[in-house]
């Protein structure tokens, strides 16, 4: 049990001097090992709790690493370091010299309010660290101060603001209706309250505020701006890894916290999950021929997160075993492949300031490796086997045929269509056009950049064919899940 | 049009709200569900587990401190956001303007917060932070009053007077006092083999149990108030820093 | 509608106005500041929600002190929460004020609508 | 049953034309003869390699390989039956004829061109030694969208047009052959190749059947280019260099036919499918491709295209003689696979030799040019005159066994359909050669030369191959002995 607070505890206290680059590449480095050094754990225990101030729930804050906390700890760390690395010589080109500190405190910050938003069990420190991630990636976004950095910023600022007030708001009827704020404890209380409606409520408030969080198809409206403005490996981290909280969060809220079956409330949460599903089949669709239709390599990627985050929901919120493995695999297969494409973008801005996808023509051989991450990454959004957002595309179409949803079967073939089409026009500038230009040889870039980008590429193929290392687990948790 | 959209969809809200109002635990209730679960252990055991009598610096210190740790960490990102986007100002001083308003304060007004000023700091420090337990009050009181009267100050010095009265190197190793505090408490409990933020060490029992749980939570109170008054400084200063430095326009107002 | 109810709950239909109230005007003002004039009725409506929550009849502060029984003392955990609750308000708040600044300095206007339009640099 | 081994040979023979990347990257630019020897020698040595397999497929052994559990249920797996080696083995020498062609051919982006022809290679193996509807999938898409960029190689206007549209289409089938695969994987409870079908007409419904039925007809019947879903093919050939073209046609329109295949023998089986009454349709519309696009080809004036079309027709020869559903059809449709791979493979580097020397595409410009060209238009007639069925080439055997096997399935109205088609052949090829041989005002009489070695050989053997196959129809070893042990063991 220590090592859960143990994981924390280096974060704590690494951000709190000047942050230079190696002072925050030692802290993220040493949490991610002490994070996955808890794997084994999990998998030995299925859930590994820890009992800060030595109170147990519901009195204390307990910090609790189930399937779901654990495989989000991992990929924030896993994919948090390969940024970081790659911020190190990419982070000067696009921010002051004096705000560089403040960057690498800010990154630290939101790394570690998203580990401790993955573990905690305690609702009202879910709010608080969400709110840590949230102030983070305002500035983050904004770190640049250009003019529409700053708009952006604050556009995300308005809309994360109203959604987290929401969900306090959703966490006092909750705390009114049970006398809780653990999230085990107001399950159990939940069963037998008197106070339904107040739940339902609160239920619709908390769906809405996190649907906001993770860019869910009428309240999107912040993130292609938010996502394409920022730095790049901002734009990884927030892409890859922060809306990513959105989606926990409804999964914490729909599952730990309400659960499936519940006799009072099912009705309120069968439509609820149906209209969140329909949302997400919605953001797929729109989110695509959004993408499709941009000429900015950037905002064309940030809108294919939100197709892809539809994917993750509409996974999720099937009510099937396999569709949820499936959602939660995309969850992994998403934050790679977007990571890396917005690193590969990147790499296009820092060596060439090229941000219009015309603009690319023929990079593909002045810059082999670079391209070729962005093509392996985008076959895993495209869902092209064997990759894991084909294993991904996978089990969510198995879930709809668990469930009988066929019109979701089309939604799902037609989204990765249309996905399709934005990535490949943009390999194919990359690779098919425009004589390669003569006397120009390789030209990359560094290595720290080109390093994490390449990782995290292999990485989507890796967890497209070893997608055994994780999927029983997945399985098994989306068994526990459904089976409540 | 847009307004009556706008209103339209407050309505909507509104009805969801009032209708789960309408179907609330009545206010004031004595049985309502959050005054029957977990509170009556606070009340009755409090004191003595919480180490403080007053309960609600002992939820916020003990029963609920990881959130309270969370809590301090917000107020570090916000400040951390506020100076990576309006720059923090430079060690020393470089303004030779000395209140670049060019109105000075008034005799009375410097007068008064000269003599206020030191009240108003020992009201922070001595009554809000290190009385906390035992009575209204608590660190982020006791900081937001400390924050305040250096605020004051400023308004009626000018900022060069303050940041040279708190310059730069003190404030920065001052700002992560408070989670430096936390932390250091916490582990001090970890080293010792009990949970982190528990502030009890083994082998100690009885009275001096609670004389180290005292002290220690002290720590963090006071820890909290400094670090959060100075942060709360470090962002008046920097926001007040951008102030003038608009006000030698170098973009076209409107 | 259980209107007596609601009427006894007076605190809460009035926090639930103050809150839409807010999110009217986050929505509908073109000033940035207003904006967050909005955001901060928001909170303050949210908070004075949450201290009702805690409120007894004929309740005391809950310190322990003579004279007072533990089951007269008001519930103190929405207190702590509401603390918690107003320091990420004072942050949030922080950090749009400035970014509210560096928009006026960029932008010279703090309307929306002027923000908007001038988008293209 | 079948004896059943291990063996990893499926996996080296797939890994070896990767070993040309290296070879073609590193020395693309520099010494672009060690480039070629390894690109060469990689593809011979995959031939020689997969005919070790020879005598395990004679006896009807299967090799089994398990590569790698995906997802729990669903497996990467090589299982190599007498189908797949002939497939294999197929695919692997019209790949080396072209490859040595291409050495001549190709005289741009050739690194480009050899890295993905090699890795085509590899992963139409795969298709051919995959051991489940899942590997097979995988390595079909990896497949299509690898061959995009050789469509695509020239660059041109017309190629990207091209190249767009086949990947519209490809891209389309995929996510719909998805479909269909998830379809199978959840009714039917498994992927896997058994020898015969794994759907189960007791516990699914027929509806059901029905749908997935269609929808892997939909899907790789755009690879195998049944009539409706063929609009990528006449853009694609003739936009491709002609190597590719010949690969394409010979090759890769098979692997959607394979597919078919896979879905008819080893997914439904055959008795299912009699049950189900698809056959039928499916030969209505096969018997229609085959009229409509012979049609085609006979508008058009631009030889390739005019091959392409042909190739429309002639693959569904193949889906004709499945859906017969008797033994001596799917004889017929299998021996189509590899006797119209060699005879359309010769034509199209035939036709790339054409275009290679006098520049000519259109056929009304070509008056002559067989005394220009002499060896390359004769092994042209050699080839076309197999098209049309004439005794002596292989096209006589395949229409003669369809011919047996529409009498065998009581349905020997499709005769019909076969003497029309060999009509029709015979009405867009006898044109070709006659202006070639016959029409008067011969052009360049004294510029009279072939093409260098390297595209001449594999012309000439393709050719030969036509007529070989046509002769020694029952000598072991060539396609007529596989096809028979294949089709024993699923009759």
């Amino acid at each position: 049990m220590p090592l859960a607070f143990a994981a924390l505890c280096p974060i704590w206290g690494m951000w709190r001097r000047k942050a230079c680059f190696p002072w925050s590449l030692l802290g993220v480095a040493i949490t991610s090992f002490l994070v996955w050094s808890l794997i084994g754990k999990v998998n030995a225990s299925k859930v590994v709790a820890y009992n800060v101030s030595g109170w147990r729930p519901p009195w204390g804050i307990q910090i609790r690493i189930d399937y779901m906390g654990l495989l989000m700890a991992c990929l924030i760390t896993g994919v948090g370091l390969m940024l970081l690395i790659y911020s190190w010589r990419y982070i000067v080109s696009e921010i002051k010299e004096e705000r560089i500190p403040y960057y690498y405190t800010l990154y630290l910050l939101i790394f570690t309010a998203m580990l401790g938003f993955s573990i905690t069990s305690d609702l009202f420190n879910f709010f608080v660290f969400m709110e840590i991630f949230s102030i983070t990636s305002y500035a983050l976004v904004a770190i640049s101060g250009e003019r529409m950095a700053l708009r952006a910023a604050f556009k995300y600022l308005l809309m994360g603001a109203i959604s987290s007030l929401t969900v306090l708001f959703a966490i006092a009827f909750l705390y009114s209706a049970t006398g809780s704020l653990n999230m085990l404890d107001i399950s159990s209380r939940l069963k037998s309250t008197a106070y339904l409606p107040v739940a339902s409520v609160a239920l619709i408030l908390f769906i809405a505020a996190f649907a906001v969080k993770s860019a869910l198809f009428p309240v999107h409206v912040w993130l292609p701006d938010a996502h394409s403005i920022a730095p790049s490996p901002v734009s990884a981290l927030l892409s890859a890894l922060v809306i990513k909280m959105g989606v926990l969060g409804i999964f914490r809220i729909l599952f730990t916290v309400y659960g499936h079956s519940f006799s009072g409330l099912s009705s309120t949460w069968n439509s609820i999950a149906g209209v969140v599903a329909w949302a997400a089949a919605l953001s797929i669709i729109l989110g695509s021929v959004m993408a499709i239709i941009q000429r900015d390599l950037k905002i064309m990627i940030a809108y294919s997160s939100v197709s892809q985050i539809g994917y993750i929901l509409l996974g999720i919120t099937l009510i099937s075993t396999r569709g949820m493995a499936g959602g939660l695999y995309n969850i992994v297969a998403h934050a790679m492949g977007k990571a890396c494409l917005f690193l590969v973008a990147g790499i296009f801005i820092y060596k060439h300031g090229l941000r219009r996808i015309e603009n690319l023509r023929g990079i593909g051989r002045t810059m082999p490796v670079t391209a070729g991450a962005f093509a392996l990454a985008a076959l895993s959004i495209v869902g092209v086997p064997p990759s894991a957002g084909f294993v991904a595309k996978w089990y969510i179409l198995w879930g709809c045929f668990q469930e009988g949803q066929y019109a979701f079967v089309i939604v799902v073939l037609l989204g990765s269509l249309l996905s399709a089409v934005y990535c490949f026009r943009v390999v194919y500038y990359m690779f098919f056009t425009g004589a390669g230009r003569p006397g120009v040889g390789l030209d990359e870039a560094p290595f720290t950049m080109l390093a994490p980008t390449a990782i995290l590429s292999v990485g989507t193929l890796f967890f497209g064919i070893f997608a055994t290392l994780l999927l029983p687990s997945l399985n098994n948790a989306a068994r526990v899940l459904l089976l409540k | 049009m847009r307004k009556a959209a706008v209103l339209g969809a407050l309505l909507i809200i509104g009805a969801m709200l009032l209708f789960a109002i309408g179907k609330m635990p009545a206010m004031n209730s004595r049985n309502a569900p959050d005054k029957t679960h977990v509170i009556p252990r606070y009340l009755e055991k409090g004191e003595e587990e919480g180490g403080a009598k007053n309960i609600v610096t002992g939820v916020i210190l003990n029963y609920r401190g990881y959130d309270t740790m969370g809590e301090v960490t917000v107020i570090f990102s916000a400040l951390c956001a506020v100076v990576a986007l309006l720059d923090r100002e430079k060690r020393g001083l470089s303004r030779s303007s000395p209140d670049a308003s060019g109105v000075r304060s008034s005799v009375i007004v410097r007068t008064v917060v000269r003599f206020a000023f030191p009240v108003i700091v020992f009201f922070a420090v001595a009554y809000m932070m290190l009385h906390g337990e035992g009575s209204p009050g608590g660190g982020f009181q006791g900081g937001a009053i400390l924050g305040a009267s250096v605020i004051v100050f400023t308004l009626a010095f000018g900022l060069p007077e303050s940041t040279r009265r708190m310059p730069l190197k003190v404030r920065i190793p001052l700002e992560s006092t408070a989670i430096v505090g936390f932390l250091a408490m916490g582990i001090i409990g970890l080293a010792y083999g009990v949970n982190f933020l528990t502030y009890l060490l083994p082998g100690v029992h009885g009275a001096m149990a609670q004389t180290v749980r005292n002290l220690m939570m002290t720590v963090i109170e006071v820890g909290i108030g400094i670090g959060g008054g100075v942060i709360f400084i470090s962002i008046v200063f920097a926001m007040m820093r951008e102030d003038k430095y608009e006000l030698q326009p170098d973009v076209p107002q409107p | 509608m259980n209107f007596s109810r609601m009427f006894h709950n007076l605190n809460y239909v009035v926090s639930a106005l103050l809150f839409l109230m807010g999110l009217y005007t986050v929505v509908v003002k073109p000033n940035l500041i207003k904006k967050l004039i909005g955001l901060n009725i928001m909170e303050t409506s949210v908070f004075l929600f949450i201290v009702s929550i805690g409120m007894v009849e004929g309740g005391e502060a809950p310190i322990v002190a003579e004279g007072v029984k533990s089951s007269q003392m008001v519930n103190p955990i929405p207190q702590a929460l509401i603390l918690t609750g107003i320091v990420v308000a004072v942050s949030t708040t922080a950090v749009a004020l400035s970014l509210c600044l560096k928009i006026h300095e960029r932008y010279g206007t703090l309307n929306a609508a002027e923000i908007l339009g001038r988008g293209e640099p | 049953m079948s004896k059943i081994v291990h063996s990893v040979l499926p996996a080296i023979i797939m890994a070896v034309p990767w070993l040309a990347i290296p070879g073609a990257v590193l020395w693309g630019k520099k010494r672009p003869g060690a480039a070629k020897a390894v690109y060469v020698g990689c593809t011979a040595a995959t031939f020689l390699l997969i005919t070790t397999m020879y005598p395990r497929a004679m006896d009807g052994v299967v090799s089994v390989q398990h590569l790698v559990e995906v997802a729990p249920g669903i497996n990467l797996a090589f299982r190599v039956d007498t189908l797949g080696f002939y497939f294999a083995i197929l695919l692997s020498v019209i790949w080396l004829l072209t490859t040595v062609y291409s050495l001549g051919y190709i005289r741009t982006r050739e690194t480009r061109y050899y890295c993905f022809t090699a890795i085509n290679l590899s992963f139409c193996l795969g298709v051919a030694f995959s051991a489940n509807m899942f590997t097979l999938f995988v390595f079909y898409e990896l497949m299509s969208l690898f061959t995009y960029p050789l469509i695509i190689h020239e660059e041109t206007e017309i190629a990207r047009r091209a190249g767009l549209k086949y990947l519209v289409y490809t891209i389309t089938a995929g996510a719909v052959i998805l479909a269909a695969l998830i379809m199978q994987y959840y009714y039917g409870g498994t992927l896997s190749f058994l020898g015969h079908g794994t759907l189960n007409s007791e516990t699914i419904s027929k509806p059901v059947l029905l749908i997935i039925f269609s929808v892997y007809m939909l899907g790789f019947g755009v690879k195998a280019c049944i009539m409706p879903l063929h609009g990528w093919v006449p853009d694609a050939h003739p936009a491709a260099p002609s190597p590719t073209s010949a690969l394409l046609s010979g090759v890769i329109l098979k692997v959607g036919a394979f597919g078919i295949i896979r879905v008819l023998f080893d997914v439904f089986g055959i008795k299912l499918l009699g049950d189900l009454g698809v056959a039928l349709p499916m030969l209505w519309v096969a018997s229609f491709t085959i009229i409509v696009a012979s049609l085609f080809a006979i508008t058009q004036n631009d030889l390739k295209r005019r091959l392409a079309y042909s190739s429309v027709a002639q693959v569904s020869y193949i889906i004709l003689g499945l859906f017969l559903l008797s033994p001596d059809g799917a004889i017929g449709g299998l021996l189509q696979i590899a006797h119209h791979a060699f005879m359309k493979g010769t034509l199209f580097l035939c036709a790339g030799i054409i275009i290679h020397e006098t520049g000519k595409r259109d056929i009304r410009e070509m008056n002559g040019i067989g005394s220009k060209l002499p060896i390359t238009m004769l092994a042209f007639s050699v080839a076309a005159l197999g098209m049309m069925g004439t005794p002596l080439t292989c096209g006589f055997i395949t229409k003669w066994e369809l011919g047996l096997g529409s009498i065998q399935a009581h349905r020997p109205y499709f005769i019909a359909v076969l003497l029309l088609s060999a009509l029709l052949n015979a009405v867009y090829f006898l044109p070709i050669i006659y202006i070639a041989f016959f029409k008067g005002d011969p052009m360049d009489k004294l510029l009279k030369h072939e093409t260098s070695r390297t595209m001449m050989v594999p012309v000439i053997i393709g050719a030969a191959f036509v007529v070989i196959l046509g002769i020694f129809v029952t000598v072991p070893g060539l396609p007529y002995s596989l096809v028979k042990i294949v089709v024993k063991a699923l009759f």
